[in-house]
């Protein structure tokens, strides 16, 4: 069978790549944010899945307005790093798990999820910033091949809370009855609190993230209660996109053990959040 | 000031529903296509013949060249897609910021460095 | 309150719509299944609704295979009539609902129905040939708009059985909970028995059709209970399209009241039936 | 003959999964392109050069251009793609049925007139 052994909250703010790429690690607006990355990098390069699965959306870039899937799975050989616009981030092409992928797809549509299943897809920062967040070096190669599993955070209706939940859980479900031994960690990725538009742009509640990094380790089920409107409310109209946390969360135990968090404002208009859980209960 | 058409009604707080995106659809299209350099370039050389080939309505194609981001965001305008302009412009989503919010850009950047605007 | 007020279930086989495009309907070929449409089409012209939903499949025609929702939902003002490469058929386009579609997606997402929202999709056979077993002469305009709900029976794995007839009743309760008082027609599409390749190619299971025909009236949660395998057994490989049936008749009371149902082989490779039931429970 | 590379293994049945369809999807991209009269047209004129442009590996090139049905629908092809190309040719659902059967187009069309083939 087999297992997640982590999973990584991230947010995926595109000036977090571009800080990177430019060089800009150390720049005085950036270090504290880095800094806070170094100990979840260093544990992650001692536990290396076999295979990795990002939660993530798209910002315009791999898919259009066309059609908005509520949630759609990758099942390609390869996915192609976008050009956002900007030329394309220098990090390498993602190699994906078809066979993983499959089964995935059987498993979570036989459960009631109504996946759209993805034989092509560009994928964008949503999806390579948690790759560099965890992976600041990848040379030629990610560590693992990697399968995205995109949500529908910019259209509302999103899936509610408690839906990404569920489809998490029910991930985990899958993983664990896959036949091969395979180890595999699990990235949700977006917010924290930000909001891009309207006259409450720039907004950040600092409160509100602190609450949700406790409970998505400790009492995930009450974030899941939260209403869509609540968490435009608390969180802006783009921190919504927690709810991606929520789908990584599901897929582990009950009981996880945090191996570091950290909480930077702002990274461009957003609070930027990291938490690292291994997949095992905690000790005593 | 427009707190978008969405079912939801915050206050300062557009919501980008399926309403919104269809009103929206042609110009966010258009926006989509400016990640293609060679679009940039065309869009460039004559930004109404663009909008039209796109099929924007009369407003939207004035809020494009107009760069009047506010009114884009009311016409149907996601987010994500206006700020492709936005950074064709070289404008950032502080300078976006500042323009939603009336304060400019530097008073909203130096909001942000202070740790983000709050409610009331 | 919006409320369904029939439900027609009819093969989509692209051959009907062309012996209906090319004047053939009187061929002997073909004259016992327009026939059988006959009282059909009479008690249908006379209860016209305010808006109807299809349930259908595309055949590489308005979606590509680069990505495969489990289940779609339009929301356009209009959608145009695919040219499948023979000429597009000679048929108007359709007119949408988008309020009602709107309500639709948000009532069903709130459900834990993962919809792929369509803001653009070309129809094809499988959708305009179900709107001409309905109204053979349209003329200008369709005689009301109409929603599409797509469903995946392309590609492996589709949706479950269980979870096509959940959907429908959830469809059900989303129209009941829809503010405007409008009356609605609903169409299940596709079916029945037929495989197109394999050597199995051209099977045909009338007993299993005919306890299909029978059970989508008086018990449709026994077809609910079958498995892909099954349906894929005893219908054959395409005729586990008849899944699409079994969401309509979701979306109807407990209790319906048949009007017509006929049964006819073959259209082109496939077994042919029609079944129209009105929404309300059998007198006495 | 195959039945498919499907979980499902049904006598006669190919199964269209996921794998099938990553190992066709180029190919069945080709078929898709066929409903536009001037790609019609443009795989006509070359129909080896349609097929490198689309990216088919040898052996799919190698079914489509010598019309094998079976080889196509093995090679990962979709029923209702590989449809585009017969419907090009003027073949009908029953001469594919002809093929995939063995029994030829005559033989099958009177079958499916007699009612339809059966099990075993
Ligand atoms: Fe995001
Ligand atoms: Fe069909």
């Amino acid at each position: 069978m087999a297992e997640v052994i982590w999973g990584l909250a991230t947010s995926h703010v595109p000036s977090i790549g571009a800080a990177m790429d430019r060089g800009k690690t150390d720049d005085p607006n950036w270090k504290a944010l880095f800094d806070g990355y170094a100990p979840a990098r260093a544990w992650l390069a001692e536990h290396q899945p076999d295979v990795a699965i990002v939660v993530y959306n798209d910002h315009a870039n791999g898919i259009d307005l066309d059609f908005i899937p509520t949630f759609g799975l990758g099942t390609a050989e390869r996915y192609e790093v976008a050009d956002e616009g900007f030329g394309r981030r220098p990090v390498p092409d993602v190699l994906g798990h078809p066979e993983l992928s499959f089964h995935l797809v059987e498993s979570l549509v036989d459960e009631g999820f109504d996946l759209t299943v993805f034989q092509e897809l560009a994928v964008d920062h949503g999806f390579t910033v948690p790759l560099s967040v965890w992976t600041p070096d990848p040379g030629d190669a990610w560590p693992c091949p990697v399968i995205p599993l995109l949500v529908n955070v910019i259209q509302y209706p999103q899936p509610t809370a408690a839906r990404c939940y569920a489809l998490g859980q029910a991930l985990g479900r899958a993983i664990r009855s896959y036949p091969d031994d395979l180890t595999v960690g699990v990235l949700g990725t977006g917010g924290m609190s930000h909001q891009l538009a309207g006259t409450r742009a720039g907004f950040i509640n600092p409160d509100f993230d602190h609450m949700w990094m406790e409970s998505i380790e400790t009492d995930p089920a009450r974030l899941a209660a939260l209403s869509r409107e609540e968490l435009i409310r608390q969180a802006g109209s783009e921190g919504i996109e927690l709810i991606m946390w929520l789908i990584m969360r599901g897929a582990m135990h009950d009981q996880v053990t945090k191996v570091h968090s950290d909480y930077f404002v702002p990274a461009s208009n957003t609070a930027a959040g990291i938490a690292l859980f291994d997949n095992t209960p905690p000790a005593g | 000031m427009s707190t978008g058409a969405g079912r939801l009604d915050l206050p300062g707080t557009p919501i980008f529903d399926g309403d919104t995106s269809r009103r929206g659809l042609r110009m966010n299209k258009l926006f989509m296509s400016l990640r293609d350099a060679a679009n940039r370039e065309r869009f460039l050389a004559d930004e109404a013949a663009y909008c039209q080939e796109f099929g924007l309505t009369a407003e939207q194609q004035q809020a494009v060249l107009a760069r009047d981001w506010q009114a884009m965001i009311d016409l149907g305008g996601s987010i994500f897609y206006v700020y492709k302009l936005a950074m064709m412009d070289g404008r950032s989503m502080q300078y976006l910021g500042g323009v939603f919010t009336g304060m400019g850009e530097d008073d909203f950047l130096a909001a942000m460095r202070a740790g983000g605007r709050r409610d009331g």
